[in-house]
């Protein structure tokens, strides 16, 4: 069992985004979530890689509790949230450089070479990311995912601004990761059709909410 | 003592009761700490009258710290539990406290006039009190500069918590300063060896002003609570 | 009495005393007023706000 | 300790190629030194006392000013919040930014310091002194400007906000430096005040770590 959500419930600013929520995730298994935003997707990835602490429930990564995960984190899962955490001062290498040795603390010149060949980086790899486009941009925290040794990967709308030719890439990619061993956490807003993967739609909680007149009982619905 | 508070309504009842009999009591206790001030104490052999505006000072200036505490105690018991009551006294005690340092600074340098001859002297004591009008206003901008009022709680209860290990800094560290920058200005101002006739006014009136002060909180505190139960309101009439 | 009367007829110091207690006082009563009227104004919101609340 | 290896390297390489900061801090000092020089108008001999309560003031609204490069950006790209997931504790995280800060003031004082005590033709020793007790107030000054910087993010990068919520808590730092420069040249014995500097160091760096965890969970949420 690689993932595990066990009845989490998550208030964000006064609303309800998970009452309950469980969620099982095993062996290179691919996992979709779909749902309009603002329906919690960021704020479950959020729940698992231990940035945000649920109200209840736990998480279960490799059967340890993310509570007392902390450095051995980073060889458990890679996350790729939508915001790219890319330095625009430095170049397209210098931000894989960084990426490697802070994720995985060692870092081979001859690996980042060819982890630039499979997105036709490489001859990029000397500009700033500053000056590349948006697609480029998520091109090279796609190319992240090349260099990171975890097995679970987390990835937040990893198929937006992407051009159909890098999209078949990734799809690629993760199937070939899916294949040995890896599983995968991913959400997405348009329907992308994958082989042998797992759908789980999350509702918005605006629908959800009846109707019901506040009631000032207690100090916590202030 | 938590759970006598347990939820809102028990709590309002109990306020709306205590009320007005603190602010009765206050103004009984302030009209004999005046009687006592003016008409019982002798007036001072060296400062002569002025040392009656101490009635008024000193209790200030002791109030303006209690709030501070109040505030911090506050702060820690609301990061500590999360308990919406702490957010709201401490919302509600910063106006306060910052308009007893400004009353403090007043009448300080009201009473330095006669004493040192000028409206503003850098005395160790108003210097301190002068930051920590700075730490109220400092304060009271980070209760009213979000728009979401949970999150500018938790920030004021953050600042109130590095105030409240600063502030023991900054007060000895002024004090040193002080004494360096001036030798010790030795007057009946600076620590009032009193004998019992002053003392008696002087505890009235700080009861008094206690009072006073404790039936502000209670209206500012129902007035939090009552723009919370709006904010929620308008928040569902959004959805 | 002898002391009050001292201290009426205290010439330059009776100003000054006088001034404290005036701006001490002018000070909690202000913010008394202040709060009270906040208070006042958010019930009388909350009630409307709950009247259409309720009729809805 | 590979951590903080890391980390620091990740944080020198990010700041030293941003030219903007270097260039902030360092413009700042000298602008606003130009500028007290003119206002001194004519009579000389009035700045040479003043040198020094200049140079403090000067310095502190660099250092507040600068704070802001190194938080800034790694919030608004998502990095800040990479590294959190990463496993980083967000104390080290806060620690190797205001190290690096630090080490930058440091370096730019350095320079700058020297350059104008020969404008004011203040004697070497006392520069020197100046220079010594800089390194021994910057650390804290920085972890105080970094807080400070933490709790502007989210009040729309108000910089009066930041200076009103940090200006009480730069007086005992002060004070204690200005002091223990005055009879430094005046008595020049080893005096005990800039071990009351290191002092207060100590407290400020658990309180200002323990501060910006509280905040950067804040920022999460």
């Amino acid at each position: 069992m690689v993932l595990e959500i066990i009845s989490v419930c998550l208030k964000r600013n006064k609303r309800v985004i998970f009452n309950n929520f469980n969620l099982k995730l095993n062996k290179s298994q691919i996992m979709i979530l779909i749902g309009e935003n603002g329906a919690g997707k960021t704020s479950l990835l959020d729940l698992v890689a231990g940035v945000l602490e649920p109200e209840k429930g736990t998480i279960k990564i490799n059967n340890i509790s993310s509570k007392n995960l902390n450095s051995n984190k980073r060889d458990m899962y890679t996350y790729l949230s939508n915001k790219d955490a890319l330095k625009e001062n430095l170049t397209i290498e210098e931000n894989l450089m960084m990426w490697s040795k802070i994720s995985s603390n060692k870092f081979i010149e001859t690996e980042s070479n060819n982890v630039l060949d499979y997105f036709g980086l490489r001859n990029l790899r000397k500009n700033l990311v500053g000056n590349l486009s948006q697609g480029q941009r998520k091109k090279v925290t796609l190319s992240k995912l090349l260099l990171s040794k975890a097995k679970l990967w987390l990835l937040d709308e990893p198929f937006n601004s992407l051009d159909s030719k890098s999209v078949k890439k990734t799809i690629k990619l993760i199937y070939t990761h899916s294949k040995n061993g890896g599983s995968i956490l991913l959400t997405n807003h348009i329907d992308l059709n994958f082989r042998n993967s797992k759908k789980i739609t999350l509702v918005n909680s605006h629908s959800k909410l009846k109707k019901n007149k506040p009631t000032f009982h207690k100090w916590g619905d202030f | 003592m938590i759970f006598k508070f347990a939820n809102p309504l028990k709590f309002q009842k109990l306020t709306d009761s205590i009320q007005p009999f603190v602010s009765y009591l206050a103004l009984i206790l302030l009209i004999l700490g005046l009687f006592f001030g003016f008409f019982m104490s002798p007036p001072d052999y060296l400062q002569g009258e002025t040392v009656r505006i101490m009635y008024v000072h000193v209790p200030c200036a002791w109030f303006s710290l209690m709030i501070y505490s109040v505030i911090a105690l506050c702060a820690v018991f609301a990061i500590v539990f999360k308990h919406t009551l702490a957010y709201i006294i401490s919302r509600a005690c910063a106006p306060i406290g910052a308009c007893f340092t400004i009353a403090t600074l007043l009448t300080g340098s009201i009473w330095g006039k006669p004493t040192w001859g000028t409206w503003w002297v850098w005395d160790a004591r108003l210097t301190s009190e002068l930051i920590l009008l700075f730490i109220y206003i400092g304060l009271m901008i980070i209760h009213n500069s979000y728009d979401d009022k949970s999150k500018s709680d938790r920030y004021a209860s953050i600042l109130a918590l590095i105030g409240v290990v600063n502030l023991p800094i900054i007060k000895w560290s002024v004090d040193w300063w002080n004494t360096l920058h001036q030798p010790a200005s030795i007057s009946k101002f600076s620590s009032p060896s009193i004998d019992s006739s002053m003392m008696v006014p002087l505890f009235i009136m700080t009861f008094s002003i206690f009072c006073f002060f404790i039936s502000i909180l209670l209206i500012r505190i129902k007035g939090e609570i009552i723009q919370r139960k709006i904010d929620v309101l308008r928040l569902n009439q959004l959805k | 009495m002898k002391n009050f009367l001292d201290f009426v007829n205290s010439g330059e110091h009776f100003s000054y005393v006088l001034s404290s207690y005036f701006i001490v006082f002018l000070i909690l009563f202000l913010i008394f007023i202040t709060s009270s009227i906040k208070t006042k104004k958010l019930e009388k919101e909350f009630a409307s706000l709950s009247k259409n609340e309720a009729k809805k | 300790m590979s951590e903080f290896k890391n980390l620091f390297q990740r944080e020198l390489l990010i700041n030293l190629k941003n030219f903007l900061v270097l260039f902030t801090f360092s413009s700042f000092f000298i602008i606003s030194i130009m500028i007290f020089v003119f206002a001194f108008g004519s009579d000389f001999s009035a700045i040479d006392g003043l040198y020094k309560p200049i140079i403090w003031v000067i310095l502190i609204f660099s250092i507040t000013l600068v704070s802001e490069h190194f938080i800034y950006n790694d919030f608004f790209d998502g990095s800040l919040k990479e590294l959190e997931f990463l496993g980083y504790s967000n104390e080290l995280i806060i620690f190797c930014k205001s190290f690096v800060m630090w080490l930058l003031i440091i370096f730019t004082t350095f320079f700058l310091v020297p350059i104008f005590s020969i404008f004011f033709n203040i004697s070497l020793k006392e520069t020197l002194f100046l220079f010594f007790y800089i390194v021994f107030a910057t650390p804290s000054l920085t972890l105080i400007s970094v807080v400070s910087a933490l709790f502007s993010i989210q009040l729309g990068r108000n910089k009066i906000i930041q200076f009103i919520l940090v200006f009480p808590f730069y007086i005992p730092i002060v004070i204690f430096t200005t002091s223990s420069n005055n009879i430094q040249t005046t008595t020049n014995s080893h005096n005990s005040n800039f071990l009351i500097l290191i002092g207060i160091f100590f407290i400020t760096l658990p309180l200002c770590l323990f501060i910006s965890r509280l905040i950067m969970r804040e920022l999460n949420r």
